[in-house]
């Protein structure tokens, strides 16, 4: 037992679900002032059982289905945060390069005919990782060569892409709506999952972010390619003395990460679910829950399946709050709480290691 | 409207713009200056507009217009200050990851407006409306001055004068006195200004909590002269100023000209319908752009030297070396 | 205070993108809603979907029937698709459908139930009007500012062109319109930035069909003297003293009728109804007094040539450089 | 004599190494007093108690025999007690002024009034020839006048009570004379100082008495005039070691570098950092580029092992042109590196020890397959290099590096370039900072290298080293070869002469 727990996985384990728990508590609270407060919001509760569940007490097994929905855009974002982070950089800019990903699936996804339609989402899913790879590209070679902060640059690009997709709609536009792109006609395939969640959410997404997920953990700690990008991030200089070009090596992390979540964009813009473009200037919010995923799963690309699995459960529940007098603010406060609380965990396992320590001499 | 007319324009319309992303990111710097990232500017502005609505919505006429949006004012900034005290107690106590809590509190900030919103407003909705007097049609004597007074002194918020002595006094503040000293040796070389006995965590603190008040602060100051319904949002400003302070090599000075450059973008981007530039036939999805695109390009060549405080974004360990 | 069972909600909205103070479709419905309940002392509630998805979409329509529904309302022409596969999963639910009526994403199939109502609104005649009394009362350089190029701010923009055009005809007299769409449904520095450039060079009054973002355009306004905004959707000279006129729709009243007639046993299952001057569907507030020429009569007259057949405003323009006009210069600024 | 500090019972833990170990110490008032000791034997941390860094879990200190309880900096400078650290402690982009005011600064409502700080600041300067650029930002000047900040910061705080650590790591022969000038003045004037270091002669020429600690233990304290270098060398490793280097003479064979006309431009300022340089180096010899630091030396490296590029000039190598090859391609063909700065560039600090010594390697079959890395393989190495290097840390292989200490850290180095077996081994100040046994085997390491007819380019600001290891000496002066010498025929102060500038004569080779 003893030495189970002085594992620093078990401990990171440990301390995550701790955070957890604290922004349960404090969703809780929140609920409960919320209720004495105001007349609608009565049931504080159901709201909290709501929550704990996902809405699955509603929404049932239909319900599971969106939530794997919704959980492979914000692996996908979060796994592209959460690669650069190890390699030493702040994506901030997952946003613009998911919506540059997704934008360039769908185009493809509706202009490419001259391809099979059967192969169509393969090109497509492939473009958009190439199209995210290029924005985030830019940040890295601006970093690399033009020493320019990646933080601002892609903020910068946020922008431009958000712009530039709502400027490109009318190539792709809906016939009977201007400001809307047609849905795609190529989707990725659902390998009969819409049937087990009985509607048309769920597809071979989510195990393709897994997948790519597991990919991701192998090439950062295994590959030499890994302890490549990790020494460029980690010390710039060393890893130019030790003959690997930190440059290139910058420029690929943030590429990378562009393409993974350009690889997102795609994952929801050719889903069996139909999301469409509008022109609506908004910046994707799946690229900003990328951060919040890769900080609740400490950057680990195991640690983010299961980050991501527990916001999406998170933003599951937020339209079965209704239900009980409630909007789904209380959700975001609570994930909020949860990030916040995870700050503790240095803390918090520099205790536990103690705690562990002192039983040691004791026995 | 001919070329002057156009450039007046567009000058006197950059204020709105650049005077909040000043103020806020000369709050950044200050908490980045003491060695503490904060990406929390975002978060911090919408908790500190929020209660400064808040009070404008209870009693928006218990005083006359400008001492109500001056006491709105400060109570943005000493809500920002209170919220931001969460970030510096992770960053500094807790030496956790400071993107952790910044992108805590940026989440919260926005929920928990939502939040408190729908339990005052008497729809339960999360726009929070109030009574938008506080805009000054000229000040007497100076808005009679050729120009200047049509640019400064006409149309203008106090908000707009604040921005400026924010300005002054913050450039005072780091260049010129002891305090300010003290927080930059914190953000370069924490163990050198612990070791001549500066308590290192608490300059941390001071700077946090400055960039709390003036993000608090630069929150109010940008929503109260742009629309007369607060939804709880900044649109991103908080990370344009993070980016304006980036861009402004962490000075006063410059960050106040990047904001300057940053808000001439912004209202270039907003006045393709201006005749002048109807003319030029350049297709708007440009002009959307501008601010971005030449943010980025002036960035590729002035970036060759980061002055970034050292030890920004590190907590301060006293036996790393 | 807390209590323990659950509760149930007889009358349900689900929103579209934006929420229920969105100063548009949604506000609009919702209060025709929460009228009517209150008045009936009926429980009621609304749901928000947890993205702009037809799947979430759908979703909550189940969480509001799951939760004791009898009436959906689904505000937006987004909701088309949803509705389709939600009158046959829900046959014993009623939904009123606006803004749309439902097909499926790809407009290829279209099929409504027995309980499904929808309701379309001419906007075109809606903007029609406010665009002709503006220039009737004077002003000669107009501007249009659009949330978004979606159907039905495309019919007011298109009316609203079509107004100026018949009403410079009778004056003979030369109009201006610089014609934009925002792309947006939220106040922002930047829309008011954009009302203020336009102001500046000359426009008189704009008519902004955006939502909460003609909060910033009424900003705008406000800090100009003789600067005018035309509203839109509900009657909004309240929020600010610069909003000459609005351009309405009867969202609320025909939602709220919607409900009287679902409780009394008239529900108009199956029917696709377009709301139009001809019932009330669509117009301009009855209060004049922020107009100098324009009034009362001049509005019944144009108003009665709009029911009687005699102007028809052109609502299926594929752009609006496209309408034929002869005293009105279009500025359009960016695309359509 | 009465003493002015008295350290008593001091024990300082640090999780799992017991750091300081029931230290008792005396110093006397007026006396210059060495610590001497091992890396890692904790001189830095009784120091950072005494300074009030760091709180002893035991023990206490007395000041002139009343008990003083400092607990943080500001209570040791009300005893008067300042220290120079090991690692200086300067804030890089702040003046010379602001870095001595700093923590002690003069207001006026708390507005900083600089000019009587800058008054006092001169005259001090003058007073202790000291001289130093007010107004001069840290990072423009050399790493010796940034001690001379550092002692001002004392001065200027009127401390009396003055501890050196490890003060002449860093500096040349010359800076090192003047600083015990300096140390004298220091003490004729009443002050005392505590003095770390690593080197036997600078105690010998300075030091009244010297306390001997290793692992964390005070083994002796004792005057310096009556001990021998031997013994103090023994009572600190505890084992005899050899302070002479044994090497036979070279026997130089064929050219394996040869150098044209190198030129690099300098990242400074507009002139050449180094200016058309040429030089050969024969396997089987040991050349040693010498000079002051800030001639061209480090930049002459970067363009040796392409961290710089060449403004003009070649390099043949194995008869291959350099110049435009990949800092990979010279490491594969045999280069090897230890390099100048440790932090900067010979380590990744968050990675661990293992993975550290595989920097050079990571990519070769040895430590990958088809591109995955071999865990099993990396850490066997690691144990083996661990083993025979002597590399001590806390958890073995899986030691994260920062954690380190810099002795050890710098053996790693060592380790890792030795064992890619180089051709060419360039060498920048290997020994700095290391104690005599840590010296003592890289010194023989380096010979052994020359002795299996590898050639060895040492660079080093140590003229002792210089003298003793190097089989043929090139010095460098403003960033060109201004002399040629063998080390047997050439005396200290000649060499200086070349290193100064004020001799130079044509190299031809
Ligand atoms: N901040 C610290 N945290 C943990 N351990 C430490 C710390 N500082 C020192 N130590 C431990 O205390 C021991 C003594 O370190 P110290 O720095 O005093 O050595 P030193 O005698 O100054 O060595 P050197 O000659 O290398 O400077 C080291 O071996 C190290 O393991
Ligand atoms: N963050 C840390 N955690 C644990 N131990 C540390 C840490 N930093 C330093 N130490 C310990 O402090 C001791 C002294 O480290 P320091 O960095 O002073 O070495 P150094 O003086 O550069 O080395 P040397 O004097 O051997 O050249 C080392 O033994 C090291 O183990
Ligand atoms: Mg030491
Ligand atoms: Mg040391």
């Amino acid at each position: 037992m003893k030495a189970f727990l002085a594992k620093p996985t078990v401990q990171k384990i440990v301390a995550a679900l701790l955070s957890i728990f604290f922004g349960l508590i404090f969703g809780f609270l929140i609920l409960l002032v919320a209720s004495l407060l105001r007349e609608k919001a009565s049931y504080p509760f159901d709201a909290f059982y709501t929550i704990f569940t996902g809405g699955l007490r509603y929404t049932g097994l239909r319900g599971f289905g969106i939530i794997l929905r919704f959980i492979s855009p914000i692996l996908l974002t979060g796994l592209s945060v959460g690669f650069a982070f190890k390699t030493g950089l702040f994506n901030i800019g997952a946003s613009g390069q998911f919506v540059a990903g997704g934008f360039t699936a769908a185009y493809i996804a509706i202009k490419w005919t001259f391809i099979p339609l059967e192969y169509l989402w393969i090109v497509a899913l492939l473009g958009a990782v190439l199209v995210g790879g290029i924005v985030g590209m830019i940040s890295g070679l601006l970093k690399a060569y033009r020493n320019v902060n990646e933080v601002i640059s892609s903020i910068m690009l946020n922008y431009i892409a958000m712009i530039t997709v709502s400027n490109l709609i009318s190539v792709i536009k809906d016939a009977n709506n201007p400001s809307r792109t047609q849905p795609p006609l190529a989707r990725i395939p659902t390998l009969g999952l819409d049937k087990i969640f009985g509607s048309n959410t769920a597809d071979m997404g989510i195990f393709i972010a897994i997948a790519v997920a597991l990919l991701i953990y192998v090439v950062l700690e295994k590959t030499t390619f890994g302890y490549e990008l990790k020494a460029c991030g980690y010390n710039r200089n060393a890893a130019r003395y030790a003959g690997i070009n930190d440059r290139l090596g910058i420029t690929l992390s943030m590429t990378i990460a562009g393409a993974l979540s350009g690889l997102g964009g795609a994952l929801v813009y050719i889903s069996a679910i139909t999301k469409v473009f509008d022109s609506l200037l908004v910046l994707a919010p799946e690229g900003f829950d990328g951060i919040s995923v890769a900080l609740l799963g400490m950057s680990n690309p195991l640690g983010i399946i299961f980050s991501a699995s527990f916001i999406a459960i998170l933003k599951g529940a937020g339209p079965s709050l209704a239900r009980s007098g409630f909007n789904d603010e209380v959700v975001k406060i609570m994930t909020a709480v949860i990030i916040y609380a995870s700050a503790f965990s240095l803390i918090f396992r520099e205790k536990l290691g103690a705690l562990i320590n002192r039983k040691g001499t004791k026995s | 409207m001919n070329i002057l007319d156009t450039l007046f324009f567009l000058v006197k319309n950059m204020i709105p713009y650049m005077i909040p992303l000043t103020i806020v990111a000369l709050g950044g710097m200050f908490s980045e200056r003491s060695g503490i990232v904060n990406i929390a500017l975002e978060g911090i502005m919408v908790f500190g507009a929020s209660f400064g609505i808040f009070y404008i919505y209870f009693l928006p006429n218990l005083f006359p217009p400008q001492i109500t949006l001056l006491i709105a004012l400060v109570i943005a900034l000493i809500s920002g200050m209170v919220f931001s005290l969460l970030h510096a107690y992770a960053s500094i106590n807790l030496k956790a990851n400071q993107t952790i809590s910044g992108t805590a509190l940026n989440l919260f900030a926005l929920a928990f407006h939502d939040f408190m919103a729908r339990l005052i407003t008497p729809n339960a909705v999360e726009g929070v409306r109030f009574e938008n007097a506080f805009r000054i049609v000229k000040v007497p004597l100076l808005g009679d001055i050729p120009l200047i007074g049509d640019l400064l002194f006409k149309d203008v918020y106090i908000t707009t004068y604040l921005g400026i002595v924010i300005l002054i006094v913050a450039s005072f503040v780091l260049y010129k006195t002891r305090f300010g000293l003290r927080l930059r040796a914190c953000g370069e070389h924490p163990q050198a200004a612990d070791s001549v006995g500066i308590k290192v965590n608490r300059m941390r603190y001071a700077g946090v909590l400055i960039s709390g008040a003036l993000a608090g602060l630069g929150g109010l100051v940008l929503v109260v002269p742009s629309t007369v319904e607060y939804t709880g949002t900044v649109s991103g400003y908080g990370f344009l100023a993070l980016a304006v302070l980036i861009f402004g090599q962490w000075k006063p000075t410059k960050i106040f000209l990047a904001a300057a450059f940053f808000g001439l973008m912004q209202v270039i981007a907003n006045s393709s319908g201006l005749s002048f530039f109807t003319a030029l036939g350049i297709n708007k999805y440009f002009y959307q752009i501008v601010p971005f695109l030449t943010t980025l390009i002036v960035l590729t060549f002035t970036s060759s030297k980061s002055a970034a405080p050292k030890a920004a974004g590190e907590p301060y360990d006293p036996g790393k070396r | 205070a807390p209590k323990e069972e659950e509760p149930t909600y007889e009358l349900a909205l689900v929103t579209d993108i934006g929420t229920i103070d969105d100063k548009s479709f949604n506000q609009g419905a919702w209060e025709g809603v929460k009228q009517y309940a209150e008045e009936n002392d009926i429980t009621y509630q609304y749901y928000q979907p947890a993205e702009a998805t037809t799947a979430a979409y759908v979703e909550a329509i189940g969480q509001a029937v799951d939760g004791g529904a009898k009436v959906v309302v689904t505000p937006g022409y987004m909701f088309a698709p949803a509705i389709l596969e939600a009158q046959d999963l829900y046959p014993e639910v009623k939904f009123v459908l606006l803004d749309a009526d439902p097909h499926d994403e790809n407009y290829t199939e279209f099929r409504i139930e027995d309980n499904v109502y929808s309701i379309y609104y001419a906007e075109e005649q809606s903007g029609f009007l406010a665009g002709y009394a503006a220039v009737i009362d004077g002003y000669t350089s107009l501007g249009f500012m659009g949330g978004m190029a979606v159907p039905a701010v495309v019919r007011f923009g298109h009316g609203f062109v079509q107004g100026a055009e018949a009403a410079a005809v009778e004056l003979n007299v030369d109009v201006t319109v610089k014609y934009e769409y925002l792309n947006s449904f939220a106040p922002d520095d930047a829309h008011k930035t954009k009302a203020l450039a336009w102001y500046s060079e000359g426009v008189e009054a704009i008519f902004v069909a955006a939502g909460g973002a003609g909060l910033s355009v009424m900003a705008a306004a406000d800090t100009l003297d003789t600067a005018k905004v035309i509203g839109v959707d509900v009657d909004q000279s309240n929020l600010s003293d610069s909003v000459i006129t609005s351009a309405m729709k009867g969202l609320t009243t025909s939602v709220y009728e919607a409900l009287v007639d679902y409780y009394a046993d008239e529900f108009k299952g199956g029917v696709i109804e377009t709301l139009d001057v001809t019932k009330d569907g669509v117009g301009l507030p009855e209060d004049f007094s922020r107009f100098t020429t324009f009034n009362q009569a001049k509005y019944d007259e144009i108003y009665a040539k709009l029911v009687n057949g005699t102007i028809v405003v052109k609502k299926d323009a594929a752009k609006v450089m496209d309408l034929v006009l002869t005293k009105v210069v279009i500025t359009l600024i960016g695309s359509e | 004599m009465i003493d002015v500090i008295e350290l008593r019972n001091i024990t300082k833990i640090f999780p799992g190494i017991i750091a300081n170990d029931d230290i008792t110490l005396k110093v006397r008032q007026g006396e210059i007093h060495a610590l001497l000791g091992e890396n890692g034997a904790g001189k830095s941390t009784l120091m950072s108690v005494l300074f009030g860094l760091y709180r002893p879990e035991k023990g206490s200190i007395f000041i002139n025999g009343q008990e003083a309880h400092i607990a943080n900096p500001n209570d040791a400078n009300r005893y008067g007690i300042g220290m120079v650290h090991q690692h200086f402690k300067l804030v890089h982009n702040f003046t010379v002024l602001e870095n001595v005011v700093l923590g002690v600064e003069t207001v006026h409502n708390g507005v900083l009034s600089m000019a009587e700080a800058r008054k006092k600041v001169v005259e001090l300067s003058k007073r202790y020839n000291l001289f130093v650029e007010p107004d001069h930002l840290i990072s423009d000047i050399s790493v010796g006048m940034q001690q001379r900040v550092e002692i001002l910061k004392m001065l200027y705080r009127e401390n009396n009570i003055l501890i050196f650590d490890e003060p002449t790591a860093v500096l040349t022969p010359q800076e090192i004379d003047e600083l015990m000038k300096i140390m004298k003045e220091l003490i004729s004037e009443g002050k005392t100082i505590l003095f770390i270091t690593h080197k036997l002669n600078e105690i010998k020429a300075v030091a009244d008495r010297v306390s001997i600690l290793r692992k964390g233990r005070l083994i002796d304290t004792v005057d310096v005039a009556t001990t021998s270098k031997e013994s103090l060398s023994e009572m600190m490793v505890g084992r005899k070691v050899m302070l002479e280097v044994e090497k036979k003479l070279a026997e130089p064979k064929e050219v394996i570098l040869e150098v044209k006309n190198m030129s690099i431009k300098s990242k400074h300022h507009g002139k050449n950092a180094v200016h058309n340089v040429s030089f050969k180096v024969r396997r089987g010899e040991i050349l040693c580029i010498a000079g002051i630091e800030g001639n061209g030396q480090t930049d002459l490296v970067y363009g040796l092992t392409g961290l710089s590029k060449l403004s003009s000039g070649e390099i043949h190598y194995k008869s291959v042109n350099l110049a435009d090859k990949s800092i990979r391609y010279r490491s594969i063909s045999g280069i090897a590196h230890i390099p100048e700065d440790r932090h900067k560039h010979g380590l990744v600090l968050d990675y661990n020890l293992a993975e550290n010594l595989i920097l050079q390697t990571y990519f070769t079959p040895k430590f990958q397959n088809k591109g995955f890395l071999d865990f099993k393989k990396i850490y066997t190495n690691a144990d083996q290099v661990i083993q025979k290097y002597d590399i001590r840390s806390g958890n073995g292989s899986r030691s994260i590096t920062r954690s380190m200490s810099g002795g050890n850290q710098q053996k790693a180095i060592v380790g890792r370039e030795l064992e890619t077996n180089p051709d060419l081994l360039i060498a920048v100040q290997p020994t700095r900072g290391l104690d005599v046994g840590a010296i003592e085997y890289i010194h023989k390491t380096l010979i052994d290298q020359r002795d299996q007819g590898k050639a060895v380019i040492l660079v080093s600001l140590e003229l002792n080293e210089v003298m003793s290891v190097s089989d043929r000496i090139l010095v460098m002066y403003e960033g060109e070869i201004v002399g040629q010498a063998d080390p047997a025929k050439i005396s200290q102060q000649e060499l200086g002469l070349y290193m100064s500038g004020s001799k130079r004569e044509e190299v031809i080779e």
